[in-house]
């Protein structure tokens, strides 16, 4: 039970630091601070998926992408209000992966994850070629930021929206996580045959996770395109699939926080470091190489070995 | 009443012939061991029944019904339940965690999205009374991974029988275990109340006939024989492939 | 291990604290050239005046447009360091950042710049995707965005939904050289072109100014044919290519371009067919060398030659090749003028760049000699300038691009005045499969 | 004569022009082509069909093996000693890596996955350190530096030269896989590392060559695609993607698998970009994606 009241005092604390950062670093890491909680959750969606499901998808920058398109494409070509648009994108994400699921889902491992390349890589092609409608590579700038009478125009402000909405969904998420169904993906990641023998529908299971997983994928994307106030077809690459990949292994996957934290080292070392050498991409490689060595199971992994050692003594 | 009918039951493995019409017939409460060397199809068999693998042709039936094309899930949730030759566990979870999917799976619970299962406290309880039952109440808290090849097995006998099923596939639930530790499965399956059928694949002769009402003898993907301990031990054919190859 | 040593996340960084461990290391210090006017001012009114006037440049370091992004910033401090890294009475100092030639990652740093660094005004930017979100991150942020990259979409200089007054554009347009490109080759006896565009909307743009302007001299193209970006083999194209043509015009930017160069001659078309190639990606300054015979006698067109005979080019050139072993393409020359541009409108204001639209004013009322030739802007801030073919001949044993023909005080609308260009009824976002009708892209509203 | 046949410059024409010779000279393209592909997927599927391994760094062996067979043709003019000296360099990193760091993670695909994306970025930014950012164009052996006519059209000696290549270590891997011994123990090895170490196998050398030999195959290709596609950042990723195609579609871990795989992507790409211009972009992956829906382990796959 301390733990359990530690863990808890040590989140109450983060957040109250989450809450009070603008008030302590200056606006540009402010920016950057929005840019990590929107990574950690497009990280965490992908972790319901790859970390509790077992589940590597390298597509899940589509429903990331589809969301932010959404958006832009509500806001700029039909001048939808802003704010409107967000509930729309969530939609369009979720049915993407309603429809997309049970194309992907008929294979595992790592046929399953070449599939939802290959779909998003179909994807990516149509905002990438149907230039009258997305403007193609140019992308689509004045995404206007929601406004709830109070205005998101300004980065602390919109800081507190984003960590709001994050927050919100990273306990949804957590919430699913230790929930039955949660606890049954889990069974499924570690045998999907004994599952079934206890009378598990696997296929459902891991269908809802899919369908879930692209749905907060889409918040994550809404967000972005709100953030930089335009979208583009970088949003749908394969390379932002990898990275979302690449933030979950990182930080551990099947933990969440983990994810969260992966995401946001990364997106922070990218940011730091190609501002001190333009042989960022090589400090990057290095570091996985070495995170891959000394602590495989992620950064959280290490911390769950140190526990376990320690609880075995 | 009959608890499972096999019914002229073959599969072909891209034209290897592994059941050749396979008819069989388990009474309810029966205790029923299957025997036959490697590669004879009892594994087969079994994938059969449970759904795993689907039948070339033929028909199987559980309590009257119909499962031929049933999936795995739904026939688990008719009542039938197995444990695999392979141990086939949950290597990262703990004991207690497992047993609580095997009691929810029986549950139909898991689809609930946002309550903690950590707040199902009866579940919780009833996890526990599982594997105080069958010897496990030390490893609850250990990952599965970390458990000894013995409590393993054992765990997988809990986990089949968590659901409370009606008819219980045992695939060799014995292999590989020490004399010791083969008495406390015998024990288990001894204790089991007496209107569970029970079908079990079995090497070791002496468990398979202290434990069964009636026995089948599979050879080459046919069934050769069946009948009690003294029917089976009269049986010359038996007896030059089976026991002869001992 | 991680988090101790590689992750100083600087919590304590007061808005205008001392420079941290970070501000020191690497790009930054080597572009720092206010450094050393810092540490030898004296407190007081002589520091006030050498306060530094801050640059931020926004060009790929990393990633597929690295190179593009290397030559800018070399063309860019070149110049800075000919004017000794000032201008109007202040030492100048660079922040250099990468943008990986992806959009978000150009506002992720140009957000550095300005609210971390403090800098004054933006410049660099290679692709147009970064410059269309820059410019929309200018303009809210009312942030001086002087474009001396590549990023050559129309529309940011044209009125119309971009529209931004806190922009100007150095470097160039993309219809700009396809236009006089179809002047040229009209004049020069061609009425059917086939036309081989990277299939992007930069080249769409490109290849439909091309188009338009060829259709309304009265020649017309007979076939487009749109090559996606990276492809591998151009074979599908160059077999199905329409034979029956006077020559084939091109827009293949980067290694596509080299790849069309060499399987142009691989399967016999060069000699047969004659090439122009818009903007010279084929004959890419880096290319030719490694090409060898097999670019001989292409035509292109551009803003820009190593070959050009002026004093102002033959000082860049050498200056160039000191430092980078080759010859200068597009971007070099590009970065140099956008630099000198800056350096003249400091100059002008004298250092006082605290009202923006002054600085601005000072930007566009620019005019002087580069080595592109004559410099000016226009009233939405975007450059008019000359244009030149040029064709690929041996020079002292190596192939080089010599211009033939010069269209001096070319602007963003050539041939057109502004009012005709905007009467026609199409763009090039929707006319990409309509190249072959003239009668559609000429249609007026 | 194809060209006078044709109607003048009428599109719908010209791509109808009943000419047998284009055909053959698209098919060749295809071929070729797929060559390169093949070269490329054998490695890969062969690799992840004993070692499970998704291997992320192949398209870096590629990249830095054009790159270091480029080095070498323009200090000794050699074409072969260029062959040669990248594959034997690109073996040994191979060997290295899978030795001293993918060992580690047998069958432990998330830590693998980590490992060979950061041996992607490494060696992603060393070539262009080392090599630049501008394309560099390999020079093509002198002897193949030419086109024989094909009716109207010139081809060019080199792409035949690529399918005589393609075809010979097709078959140079089709009979070490059938008539060797290690090749048994290949076969023995993919389809149950548990048979194969039941029989003896030296399961731990197996590994090692298999990957070495993969990632010279890859530098191969890098050095046989050199004059055709040029090398350049990027490469590396847009080639990996290709192989990945190409294995999706012949179904992982199967040699016969890559080798149609990459004759049906070569000639899909080919043919449809000629014919179906507009469709550029998806003519590889949307009949990735059907084959993919219609048959989830590729042509050739087993689960």
């Amino acid at each position: 039970m301390t733990v359990r009241i530690w863990s808890l005092a040590g989140a109450l604390a983060v957040l109250a630091l989450l809450i009070a950062l603008p008030d302590v670093v200056r606006g540009y890491y402010v920016a950057l601070a929005t840019k990590m909680l929107i990574f950690a959750l497009f990280a965490m969606s992908l972790d319901l998926l790859l970390g509790y499901t077992g589940l590597a998808s390298l597509g899940h920058a589509t429903y990331f992408g589809v969301a932010a398109y959404t958006v832009a494409l509500l806001v700029v070509r039909a001048g939808v209000n802003s704010a409107t648009a967000f509930p729309a994108a969530l939609a369009a994400a979720t049915v993407t992966g309603v429809l997309f699921a049970p194309l992907a889902l008929r294979a595992r491992g790592s046929y399953f994850l070449m599939i939802t390349f290959a779909l998003a890589q179909v994807v990516w092609s149509i905002a990438f070629g149907w230039r009258s409608l997305t403007n193609g590579d140019d992308g689509m700038p004045n995404v206007v930021r929601p406004d709830f009478g109070w205005s998101l125009d300004n980065t602390v402000s919109f800081y507190h929206f984003v960590l709001a909405t994050v927050g919100v969904a990273a306990l949804l998420l957590a919430a699913i996580a230790n929930s039955p169904f949660g606890r049954a993906l889990r069974g499924i990641r570690e045998s999907e045959s004994r599952m079934q023998a206890l009378g598990y529908d696997v296929w459902r299971y891991q269908y809802v996770a899919f369908v879930l997983s692209a749905f907060f994928a889409g918040i994550a994307g809404a967000l972005y395109a709100y953030y930089n106030r335009f979208v583009g077809p970088e949003y749908l690459n394969v390379v932002q699939s990898a990275e979302a990949l690449i933030m979950v292994i990182l930080g551990g996957a099947g933990t969440l926080l983990g994810p969260a934290i992966g995401a946001a080292l990364i997106v922070y070392l990218e940011d730091f470091v190609s501002s001190m050498t333009e042989h960022w991409v090589l400090v990057l490689g290095i570091i996985y190489v070495l995170v891959t060595l000394f602590a495989p199971r992620g950064l959280i992994g290490l911390v769950v070995e140190f526990r376990q050692r320690r609880a075995a003594k | 009443m009959t608890a499972l009918t096999v019914e002229n039951v073959s599969k072909n493995f891209g034209g290897v012939a592994a059941l050749k019409d396979i008819s069989l017939d388990v009474q309810e409460g029966e205790r029923r061991v299957l025997l036959g060397p490697n590669g004879a199809g009892k594994t087969t068999l079994f994938h059969t029944i449970s759904g795993n693998v689907v039948p070339s042709a033929g028909r199987i039936a559980l309590f009257g019904l119909d499962i031929t094309r049933l999936r795995p899930d739904r026939r688990a949730r008719l009542g039938l339940a197995r444990t695999f030759q392979i141990t086939n566990l949950f290597p990262r979870l703990t004991a207690l965690d497992s047993v609580l999917l095997a009691l929810g799976g029986a549950s139909g619970r898991g689809m609930q999205l946002i309550r903690p299962l950590s707040s199902y406290r009866s579940l919780y309880g009833e996890a526990q009374q599982v594997l105080d039952r069958w010897g496990l109440a030390a490893t609850a808290r250990r990952i599965v991974r970390t458990l000894s090849y013995g409590e393993q097995r054992q765990l997988e006998i809990a986990l089949a029988l968590a659901g409370k099923p009606r008819l219980l596939l045992l695939d060799e639930p014995t292999a590989g275990l020490s004399p010791a530790e083969t008495r406390r499965v015998v024990a288990m399956v001894h204790e089991l109340p007496r209107d569970m059928t029970i079908v079990m694949i079995e090497h070791d002769m002496d468990v398979a006939f202290e434990l069964a009402d009636r026995i089948a003898v599979m050879h080459l993907g046919r069934l050769i024989a069946e009948g009690d301990e003294a029917a089976i031990r009269a049986n010359k054919q038996v007896t030059e492939i089976y026991l002869g190859a001992e | 291990m991680m988090s101790e040593n590689t992750v100083p996340f600087d919590l304590t960084i007061a808005p205008h604290a001392d420079e941290g461990p970070a501000r020191r290391c690497g790009l930054r210090a080597i572009a720092t050239a206010g450094v050393a006017a810092l540490l030898f001012a004296v407190p007081s009114l002589a520091a006030r005046a050498a306060e530094p006037i801050k640059i931020g440049i926004l060009v790929p370091l990393s990633g597929n447009f690295a190179v593009n992004g290397q030559q800018t910033l070399t063309g860019l401090k070149m110049y800075f360091d000919k004017v000794g890294n000032k201008a109007g009475g202040h030492p100048l100092e660079l922040f250099v950042e990468d943008t990986q030639g992806k959009p978000d990652v150009a506002v992720t740093k140009a957000r550095k710049l300005v609210q971390g660094d403090g800098v004054a005004v933006l410049t660099g930017v290679v692709t147009s995707g970064a410059a269309i979100a820059l410019n929309a991150f200018s303009r809210d942020n009312k942030e001086p965005l002087v474009l001396s990259g590549d990023a050559g979409a129309d529309e940011l200089t044209m009125p119309g939904p971009l529209v931004n007054p806190y922009l100007v554009r150095t470097s160039q347009n993309g219809r700009m050289v396809a236009a006089v490109g179809a002047d040229w080759a009209y004049k020069k006896g061609w009425r059917k072109v086939a036309m081989i565009g990277s299939d992007y909307a930069g080249g769409v743009d490109v290849n439909f100014a091309f188009a338009q302007a060829f259709c309304r001299l009265g020649g017309k193209v007979t076939q487009a044919e749109w090559p996606p970006i990276d492809t591998p083999d151009f074979g599908p194209y160059l077999t199905t290519l329409d034979r029956n043509v006077d020559a084939v015009v091109t827009f293949e930017p980067g290694a596509d371009g080299l790849r069309l160069a060499r399987q142009y001659s691989d399967f016999g078309l060069k000699g047969k067919l004659p090439v122009l190639d818009l903007y010279a990606g084929l004959v890419y300054e880096p290319n030719l060398p490694q090409l060898g015979a097999a670019t001989l006698g292409m035509y292109s067109a551009l803003f820009y030659s190593p070959m050009l005979k002026t004093p102002e080019n033959e000082r860049f050139v050498a200056e160039f090749q000191k430092r980078m072993h080759s010859l200068p393409a597009n971007e070099g020359p590009n970065g140099y003028v956008g630099a000198h541009a800056i350096v003249d409108a400091i100059n002008a204001l004298h250092g006082d760049l605290s009202d923006k639209m002054k600085f601005i004013a000072a930007l566009k009322a620019i005019k002087f000699d580069s080595p592109k030739g004559e410099i000016s802007l226009d009233k939405y801030g975007q450059v008019i300038q000359s244009m030149y073919i040029r064709q690929v001949e041996m020079v002292d044993g190596q192939p080089a691009n010599v211009p033939i023909a010069t269209y001096k005080n070319v602007d963003q609308f050539w041939p057109y005045t502004e009012a005709e260009f905007a009467s026609f009824k199409y763009t090039y976002k929707d006319s990409k499969n309509s190249l072959t009708d003239c009668a559609r892209l000429l249609a007026k509203n | 004569m194809p060209a006078q046949g044709a109607g003048a410059g009428a599109i719908a024409d010209r791509r109808g022009r009943g000419c047998s010779m284009i055909w053959v000279i698209q098919t060749l393209n295809g071929v070729a082509f797929g060559m390169l592909l093949f070269l490329l997927a054998a490695g890969l599927s062969l690799i992840y069909g004993l070692m499970k391994i998704l291997n992320l760094t192949h398209g870096s062996f590629y990249l830095v093996g054009g790159y270091i067979g480029l080095t070498v043709m323009r200090l000794t003019g050699s074409f072969v000693l260029a062959l040669i000296a990248a594959a034997v360099a690109i073996a040994l990193v191979g060997a290295a890596i899978e030795r001293f760091f993918l060992r580690r993670f047998h069958l432990d695909e998330l830590p693998q996955t980590l490992l060979t994306f950061g041996f992607l970025f490494i060696f992603a930014d060393l070539s262009l350190w080392i090599w630049g950012g501008n394309p560099l164009m390999l020079n093509e052996p002198q002897i193949f530096a030419r086109s024989v006519p094909m009716g109207d059209y010139a081809y060019p000696v080199y792409r035949l030269f690529l399918i005589a290549v393609g075809l010979a270590v097709a078959g140079a891997l089709w009979w070490f896989q059938e008539h060797t011994r290690l090749g048994t123990m290949l076969r023995a090895g993919v389809d149950d590392a548990e048979i194969a170490r039941a029989l003896g196998i030296n399961v731990s050398l197996l590994f090692t060559l298999v990957f070495a030999v993969g990632a010279a195959l890859a530098a191969l290709a890098g050095v046989l695609a050199g004059p055709v596609l040029s090398l350049y950042p990027g490469a590396d990723f847009e080639v990996l993607i290709l192989a990945f195609v190409v294995v999706i579609v012949g179904g992982l871990g199967s040699l016969r698998g890559a080798l149609v795989g990459a004759l049906l992507v070569g000639i899909l790409d080919n043919f449809g970009k000629a014919y179906f211009p507009e469709f550029a972009l998806f003519t590889v992956f949307v009949p990735m994606a059907v084959i993919l829906v219609v048959r989830p382990t590729g042509l050739f796959g087993r689960r």
